[in-house]
């Protein structure tokens, strides 16, 4: 592979956020992986630094190789290759059971200790707006080692306080009382770890190993990071930026077009040829 | 013979107004679409659906309003509708209870419910609102009588054995009636699911009642012959019936794939009761599953087809 | 290529003096005898044996002083030697510590382990000397320190959720190493059992080192054309060897029977130390697993060869 | 079939028990069946006046059919025909969901409340002799309607009190404090049934349906009921005696030697050409 970088022009913001995705993931991981844009970031990372990763579909698919990407996790396109082809309660027993390192996750709206509503806009007894519910979201989180959140970066959606935590973040709420905690002291010996990054379509962020706080790691190309930072609600620490988000590269976006997607169902081609 | 065999219109009669549901597949997967429809025409009322995922069964359900309680974690129609249009209008006019718990909890409830133990002990979705004592729908609505509906939504203890961390008790998932969608069912009830299996075999073994649905009903014999291939035991089905294409619009590992623009459709135009109202009158009233399938027409099923190497279909446009 | 193949030699030396195990199959089936052997003839001692059930693998490790603690259910060898002699005897000479639980007790604490639940609420065994709390050996001993042995052995407890009567809670069984014999693994790991999987997929994931002797080691990519037909996840194995009649005297699947004659023999001989210690001379010690099948001979092996449409040996007298 | 009796010079005690047991299945029923002698009862009940029995092996097998007697519930014949072959948690969550009609189990001991030992003989902790242990018997026996057990009759067997409860009779231990209670009040919700024979080398027993104690219900051929008490170290109830046990029919006895085990397994042949 040739790690030689394309130019603006040569890639989508999709394009982008695939690639960084794909660079969270670490050699001889087991990852656990959603619908959608994670799915290609994770079989990027398959066919580029991390050949050895194990792949888990929520619907039961264990150790899959899928030959083409599958529309969603439990598509007919999974079991062709994986080791086995189950069900769910193999795949979210192998998760409690402590194997899995990575989940990748999607969000409607994330707070500033990573705390991710997918469940309802407004008032859980009133809502403004029903979406689609928890999914398997919290409980990747909860039993995964690290989770890397994928967002579209609008304002709203970068709030001090989500209309209703789905998905356990670093400061979460104990019960029956519903005060705030910090997460290891709420999951004791049922600690893992949490969210590990955001990557938003403006920039990568990470969170502070002691206070689980939010804070900007990279700016995605053509980003400042006050401007990132007038996209949140929050008021996000842009003091430990590292640099600008990498590209991707030649290599990498060949086989997200030609190889994983080229049917473009999640990531669509910006430029013919690329 | 079993004398399990019945008709589609047969399966929807034994599903009874406020019965409790649950269904085979997962998403937009293996669901049982044909009993679905016939339940609509029949003019199914107060289900209470238990789903350890929903689809478009869900949505189809909920939008005729066949639907009372939703328990479950997740509904859409993945890349085709990104989520349950439906039942966030009937959320919001208050029209349905909506039970929320994660989907490992929805998984090991079914998991429990099928072995026979009344809970289980979990360790997931620890700090987050759907263990908020406040969200108990079913609790505030005064329905927690202990039979159907646990007397709690959530227990939270302690691991006294190894002190593993907190633990939360999740309710087994008691069901009247599950509603299966699968490849092969032999002529005694014995079920050979191909590709991921989802939660159908706990799914069948949680509910009362099983009725499976299948492409085909073969031999008894033919699935005995490689007994460890097989996914429901025998006794655990009540009722088989043959129904090509049952599934569709969503699809079935080594048959046919999802199809992506109906449910397209569907979504875009179900927005609304007046769009659903006007969407099962174009696809569900009036219909049986002959005509259904004539409508959809053969060029379209051709192209849905799954390629018997590969097990999903090589015709279909999946992308923009 | 993964790295995980071993030798028959290096997989028992992964087993360390003082570790806690676990075996596939049942009874007088599919057990990881060659292993066993080896072990033996390595002189492991302290071992803690936490089985679904136990069989000869069972006896001869209890006979030839490698365990301490045998925490199961049942152990003997079916038709072809009605009880444990080996461990009847040292139990009696109070040389090994016995924990009772049922088999289904069993079976759940290895289904909790491998679900990462601390443990499991059952219903069976209520009002038997099983749950006598005098009989607690591990408590007893004082050697239940919460980490490998449970702090309890049992909890007591009622339904919360549906007043389902009472609920006897059994902790997870957790292991340091499952050994387990099949008939295919793969090189990456993906293990494919035929016929009864037993308690094998629990006992893989509830240990956290998994050893699978296979009778051979296939292709991987063979076993994932068809990967709804595995029984164990590439990833839930990290060791794996090939051992044809791995598991002889005891019985696999479509491969050979048990040598009931064996078996027979061996019950005869082993009811006092001193007739072990002689069928350990002539069996185990001084033989690698090639001069033990030669020992055996082709004539008795043949005879035990499954025939390949029934699965099972025609060729063996079973009865009188 | 011809309903025809044997003499008995015709049959052995093994065949006598084997039918017995056969009888005590009715069609339709799921029999969860024990290694030995319960296997061919249920498989000639299943090929006599119960074709539509479901039987399960606690090994995994489940509605199975073997074409061959198989020695053992782990055995590869018991595979063939069955409707599945799984595993252990399969069979015993069957079990627990309440699908088991009838269990046939063994026992060394038994005593007037149907409490039955398979564990050991003497005090648990200083034991004369250690038995195999529980196996599945308390658990079939918690999860049943009805449990029948297939007993050697010696006097030492049939005793006031057990060395130790391995399956749950009539009155049972409560814990902690081990007090005696009957059956019904222990398992509460939980109560589906208990113990409903006992067949031994000399008669069939049966319990009381309000107290749960043991009486003779029917004296095999030959045996007489005073004979019969005398074989028990309790005081045996032989005021409801029906008759005595119906010997095979030839029909049964074909079936038995030709058909289910003619290897003579379990059952060994009494006369030749029989």
């Amino acid at each position: 592979m040739t790690w030689e970088y394309a130019t603006p022009e040569e890639y989508g913001l999709a394009d982008l956020l695939c690639c960084a995705a794909s660079r969270e993931v670490q050699d001889n991981e087991i990852v656990f992986a959603g619908t959608g844009l994670p799915m290609v970031a994770i079989m990027l990372a398959q066919k580029t630094h991390a050949p050895n990763l194990k792949l888990i579909f929520e619907a039961g698919t264990l150790d899959g190789r899928p030959p083409e990407i599958p529309t969603s996790v439990g598509d007919a396109r999974c079991e062709m290759g994986a080791s086995r082809a189950s069900g769910l309660h193999d795949a979210f027993s192998i998760a409690q059971r402590g194997y899995v390192d990575l989940g990748f996750l999607g969000g409607a709206e994330v707070d500033e200790y990573g705390n991710v509503n997918t469940t309802c806009i407004g008032d859980y007894l009133n809502p403004e707006l029903r979406l689609t519910g928890s999914g398997g979201n919290p409980d990747i989180n909860s039993f995964a080692k690290r989770t890397v959140f994928i967002m579209v970066h609008e304002k709203r959606r970068f709030t001090p306080s989500v209309s209703y935590i789905t998905s356990p973040g670093w400061r979460v709420k104990k019960w029956p009382g519903g005060e705030f905690v910090h997460r290891k002291e709420l999951y004791g010996a049922a600690y893992r770890g949490g969210p590990s990054a955001v990557i938003s379509t403006a920039g990568v962020f990470r969170f502070d190993g002691e206070s689980g706080k939010i804070y900007l790691d990279t700016c995605h190309p053509g980003k400042m990071p006050e401007e990132i930072r007038e996209l949140c609600h929050f008021d996000l620490d842009i003091s430990r930026v590292s640099g600008e988000t990498l590209p991707p590269t030649r290599e990498e976006l060949h086989l997200i077009h030609e190889v994983l997607d080229p049917e473009q169902i999640f990531i669509p081609k910006v430029k013919k040829g690329v | 013979m079993s004398g399990k065999r019945i008709t589609l219109q047969q399966a929807a009669e034994i599903i009874k107004d406020g019965a409790s549901l649950t269904f085979s597949g997962f998403t937009i997967w293996r669901r049982p679409m044909a009993i679905v429809f016939e339940l609509i025409r029949q003019g199914r009322k107060g289900l209470h659906l238990i789903e350890v995922n929903g689809g478009p069964q869900t949505e189809f359900l909920v939008g005729a309003g066949c639907v009372d309680i939703w328990e479950s974690c997740w509904v859409g129609h993945e890349l085709y509708g990104k989520y349950g249009a439906n039942l966030s209008r009937k959320v919001g006019a208050k029209e349905i209870l909506v039970e929320d718990y994660s989907h490992a909890e929805m998984m090991f409830r079914f998991a429990a419910a099928a072995s026979g133990a009344p809970y289980v002990a979990t360790q997931t979705s620890l700090g987050t609102d759907i263990h908020n004592p406040a969200y108990d729908t079913l609790g505030r609505a005064g329905l927690r009588d202990g039979k159907r509906i646990p007397k709690e939504k959530y227990v939270f203890t302690d691991d006294p054995f190894f002190g593993a961390g907190p633990q939360v008790l999740v309710p087994a998932a008691k069901v009247d009636i599950a509603v299966m969608c699968v490849q092969q069912v032999g002529e005694e009830g014995t079920v050979r699911v191909s590709g991921q299996y989802y939660s159908d075999p706990e799914a069948a073994r949680a509910a009362d009642i099983t009725i499976v649905m299948a492409e085909e009903i073969v031999p008894e014999e033919y699935l005995r012959r490689e007994s460890d291939r097989n996914t429901i035991t025998s006794f655990e089905v009540d009722y088989i019936l043959e129904c090509p294409y049952g599934a569709h619009p969503t699809g079935m590992f080594g048959r046919y794939d999802v199809d992506g623009a109906f449910l397209k459709d569907f979504y875009a135009r179900t927005r609304t009761q007046e769009g659903f109202d006007a969407f099962a009158r174009e696809w569900v009233f009036g219909h049986d599953q002959m005509s259904y399938l004539e409508k959809l027409g053969w060029p379209r099923m051709l192209s849905l087809k799954a390629n018997t190497a590969l097990n999903y279909s090589t015709g279909i446009k999946r992308g923009q």
